[in-house]
């Protein structure tokens, strides 16, 4: 059968070239680069070498970067290093109801560690207002965490914007930039944030590391764990050495194949969008229509189950996902489509396909001719008055 | 995560559909929370003589639906109000921990239906 | 040049076997285990594979074992998560002098958050007394957290008579089994232990995975990230998937060959030990002369440091390491010598010896014909007293 | 971590040993801490002839007594005063931060011994 792999956003696959460097480093080159000696050093200079990669990527110098487990664990110790160290200047933290929950549960926990937490809304196409955000801070503003673009409706922040306005007030801000890296030109200057997530297994890179970008001069400490002195005390732990290579080496060719990359991708949307609202009846598409990732599109679909839908694109080779409560088997939809103010019924029927590298026409192709077949049959078994 | 009992029944659903004389309809689930089974039945000398469902939920749900029309069909009243999502979820080779509630949609929808029969009867 | 590594308690190379299997989840079945597609459910089958394979290792059931970033994090949740949810039944804290950093730096710092904290002792050899820890219990005591066998010196600690007084009075025991596994036997019934540690890259694995073992009923949560739903809500972030694979393998194998190793490595070690005691003066072993792991032989050589001693030996090829201050840059050598009594000039000629699997007669041949000569020749250069 | 420089005075130290007469001796650092020098100079007419170091410590202690008496031999005494610790990190190719501490040692050192040599002239 053939298989169309429309998740990227879930994960996608390693790189042949990512993996060959990585592969070296589990049994070649397997010394601990703290170790002093031959073998340890080899690879102490190739952990080095990849941060300066992971630095380039994003406009950062080398030491500004530090290596985590993921983007859950950067977006945890960004937040909670920033919170712990700056609490005798001011407790209150702004988010957006539209992160990942690697930073809205860190934010909603610190709520309940005497923090003040503002949860900034979003319009209907999940996007966060300016004035919503300058209206949020006060003098006890400490931290800002807005994500650059979001993993479910693929909108666009206005970071540069939200984050000019924090540094002008002194306030660190964190950006979450584990979808946008790859698709659209992440700097951190250009941005102006202080702090930056990246994920390794979102740009073809491994699963299981991540990075931090902290600010050089940021008020900012390590607050999670405690042990050993590696990362300049930044990052206790024996460094995952393969997955810090692979993370490097995805971050080169990310950067490189930015431009090309997004063209493709955003060729590939366009036409997939507009198929499917045109051939699909009752179908929206959510999130943003233009400040959107060039890889993204997202779909509620009237009167029918996300879970059900993707079961079917999966009975036919398609991998796709949903944000619909029944995935997760847990009894609300999506956070993100409920903030956007999609009523539930609605946001059950939501399903998002995520475009990478290695998709073609033939693969949209391919899901045009599967969908409306999957869509009228799960219609036909619904209860709900499709008028 | 599914048995290949659910799929084959997410895939070839029994007795989906409606039934326009229906002697009893029972709907549980509301669109807020998401899922909505809603179950038809024809009952003639107290057996369960057809049985047509519509459900709006997770492939669990449809499953479960399907296999409660199966198990309902041709069962007495009393026999059917006996069935329980336990036994609706063994049927079809055990569910997912997080899934049990599509279960209890499934029966609840059969007993709701029955209610409705018999609430009709006794008018 | 001949290169013998000689120090497989910082780290060990990934088996070939192990490396093979991860590659494959990498690029091949690259799926997010938590996805609901053909891709993602591939995935979770190998995931939980593994998981039964590191259970299997431990004696332990598979959803009792939460994976991890490394040894650093699982030290850091157990300790942390037991204490957090246990602060209402009591506030103090047992550990020993000579655990790694990423436990007794962890319990330290519940020590500044409202714990008590006892920091037990060690004998000459390394060893917690069981009279001292009994003596350290009192009505408060929540946590004892000792190591299985110590990375510096390779003292095997009573863990079974340790974990039965524990669990005599309702206080959960944690043992970092992260340098016994795959030495001695590990098995988390025959301790009698309610958390363990394991980590991959020690027992070659892949650097950047672990594994906490939480017996089942134990009053533990999740306390460190906040995220996703991962791990049955115990590890939020997306799934380090190779590393896990790996881990499973590493384990496997581990349990597997651990009888054959250990035989080979006790020899290797024996006839180690006994010729640098017998071929060089002023030497002496540190940790316990025989309840110690089959690969370890540490010593310190008076009148000269250590960091030159493996300087001198990596010239030669040979890779060791030494809990000296030097080697690190910092000021006090190692925290697990100095416990033992061991005096600081002592302290800062110490040289770690651990074996693996493909070491051989030769190695150790090879080591003594280097090694006499280095050691005469920084004696040569020491200023101090050689009488 | 160390430049070739320092590896190369590590592996063949300059001016090891004592001077048994020697005009001035000055030794830094204990044994607890873990890192002593201990230097020997022989001077003449107010230049250092002779120069001669012993080192309990790590490679880049023993690298900057090498490069600190190859620097001072044969300078007048005030110009081994002026020897900076800096200047011997700079003229091994720089040390790892965390190793500045050792080329603090040999400057140190040698301006101990220079110091016992202008305490015993003024006796
Ligand atoms: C926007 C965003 N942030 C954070 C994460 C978490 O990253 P990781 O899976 O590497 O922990 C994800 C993906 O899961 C994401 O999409
Ligand atoms: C006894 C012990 N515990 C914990 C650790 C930390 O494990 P990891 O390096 O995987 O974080 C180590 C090794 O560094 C260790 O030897
Ligand atoms: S119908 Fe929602 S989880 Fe089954
Ligand atoms: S002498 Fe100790 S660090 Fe250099």
């Amino acid at each position: 059968m053939r298989r169309v792999y429309f998740d990227h956003s879930a994960t996608t696959p390693v790189r042949p070239e990512v993996a060959e460097e990585m592969q070296k480093y589990l049994t070649e080159y397997f010394g601990n680069p703290t170790s002093l000696h031959y073998f340890g050093r080899q690879v102490r200079k190739a952990v080095e070498e990849a941060r300066e990669k992971v630095a380039n990527a994003i406009g950062a110098r080398p030491e500004e970067v530090v290596f985590t487990s993921g983007g859950t664990e950067s977006d945890n110790m960004a937040i909670h290093g920033i919170a712990m160290i700056n609490k005798n200047r001011g407790n209150h933290i702004i988010t957006s109801a539209v992160e990942h929950h690697a930073v809205l549960n860190t934010v909603k926990a610190l709520g309940k560690q005497g923090f003040t937490v503002t949860i900034l809304p979003v319009d209907k196409y999940g996007m966060v207002s300016l004035d919503d955000l300058a209206n949020a801070i006060t003098d006890k503003t400490i931290l800002i965490s807005i994500m650059h673009a979001s993993n479910e409706v693929g909108t666009i922040q206005p970071i540069k914007d939200m984050a000019a306005m924090a540094r002008e007030k002194g306030i660190f801000f964190h950006t979450d930039a584990v979808q946008s890296m790859g698709k659209i030109p992440v700097n951190v200057d250009e941005l102006g944030v202080d702090l930056l997530t990246v994920s390794g297994h979102k740009i073809y890179g491994p699963k299981g590391v991540g990075a931090l970008y902290i600010r050089k001069g940021t008020r900012w400490r390590q607050t999670l764990f405690h042990g050993g002195a590696q990362e300049r005390l930044r990052r206790a732990g024996t460094e995952n050495v393969p997955g810090i290579i692979g993370l490097g080496k995805a971050c080169e060719l990310a950067a490189r194949d930015l431009e090309k990359e997004a063209a493709h991708l955003a060729g590939l949307r366009d036409k997939l969008i507009k198929e499917v609202m045109d051939k699909i009846p009752h179908v929206q598409l959510t999130g943003h229509p233009t400040m959107r990732l060039p890889n993204h599109a997202s779909f509620c679909f009237e009167f029918i189950e996300g879970e059900s839908m993707l079961l079917s694109m999966d009975m036919k080779g398609v991998a796709a996902s949903s944000g619909s409560a029944c995935t997760s088997g847990s009894l609300e939809p999506s956070h993100v489509l409920l903030a956007m103010g999609i009523p539930h019924e609605l946001a059950h029927g939501s399903i998002r396909i995520t475009l990478g590298r290695d998709n073609t026409e033939e693969d949209i192709d391919y899901f045009m001719e599967i969908m409306p077949p999957i869509v009228e049959r799960l219609r036909a078994m619904s209860p709900l008055d499709q008028e | 995560m599914y048995t290949e009992k659910v799929m084959d029944h997410f895939e070839n659903p029994r007795n989906v559909g409606e039934i326009p004389d229906a002697d009893g309809v029972g709907q549980v689930g509301n669109p807020t929370c998401g899922d909505i089974m809603k179950i038809y039945l024809k009952i003639d000398d107290g057996i369960i003589k057809d049985i047509k469902f519509k459900t709006f939920g997770c492939g669990a749900a449809i499953a479960t639906s399907s296999m409660v029309t199966e198990m309902a069909k041709g069962k007495t009243i009393a026999e059917a109000l006996q069935l329980s999502n336990k036994a609706v979820a063994e049927a079809l080779g055990g569910l997912p921990p997080k899934k049990m509630h599509c279960s209890n949609l499934a029966a609840d929808a059969l007993h709701a239906a029955i209610q409705d029969y018999q609430n009709k009867q006794n008018k």
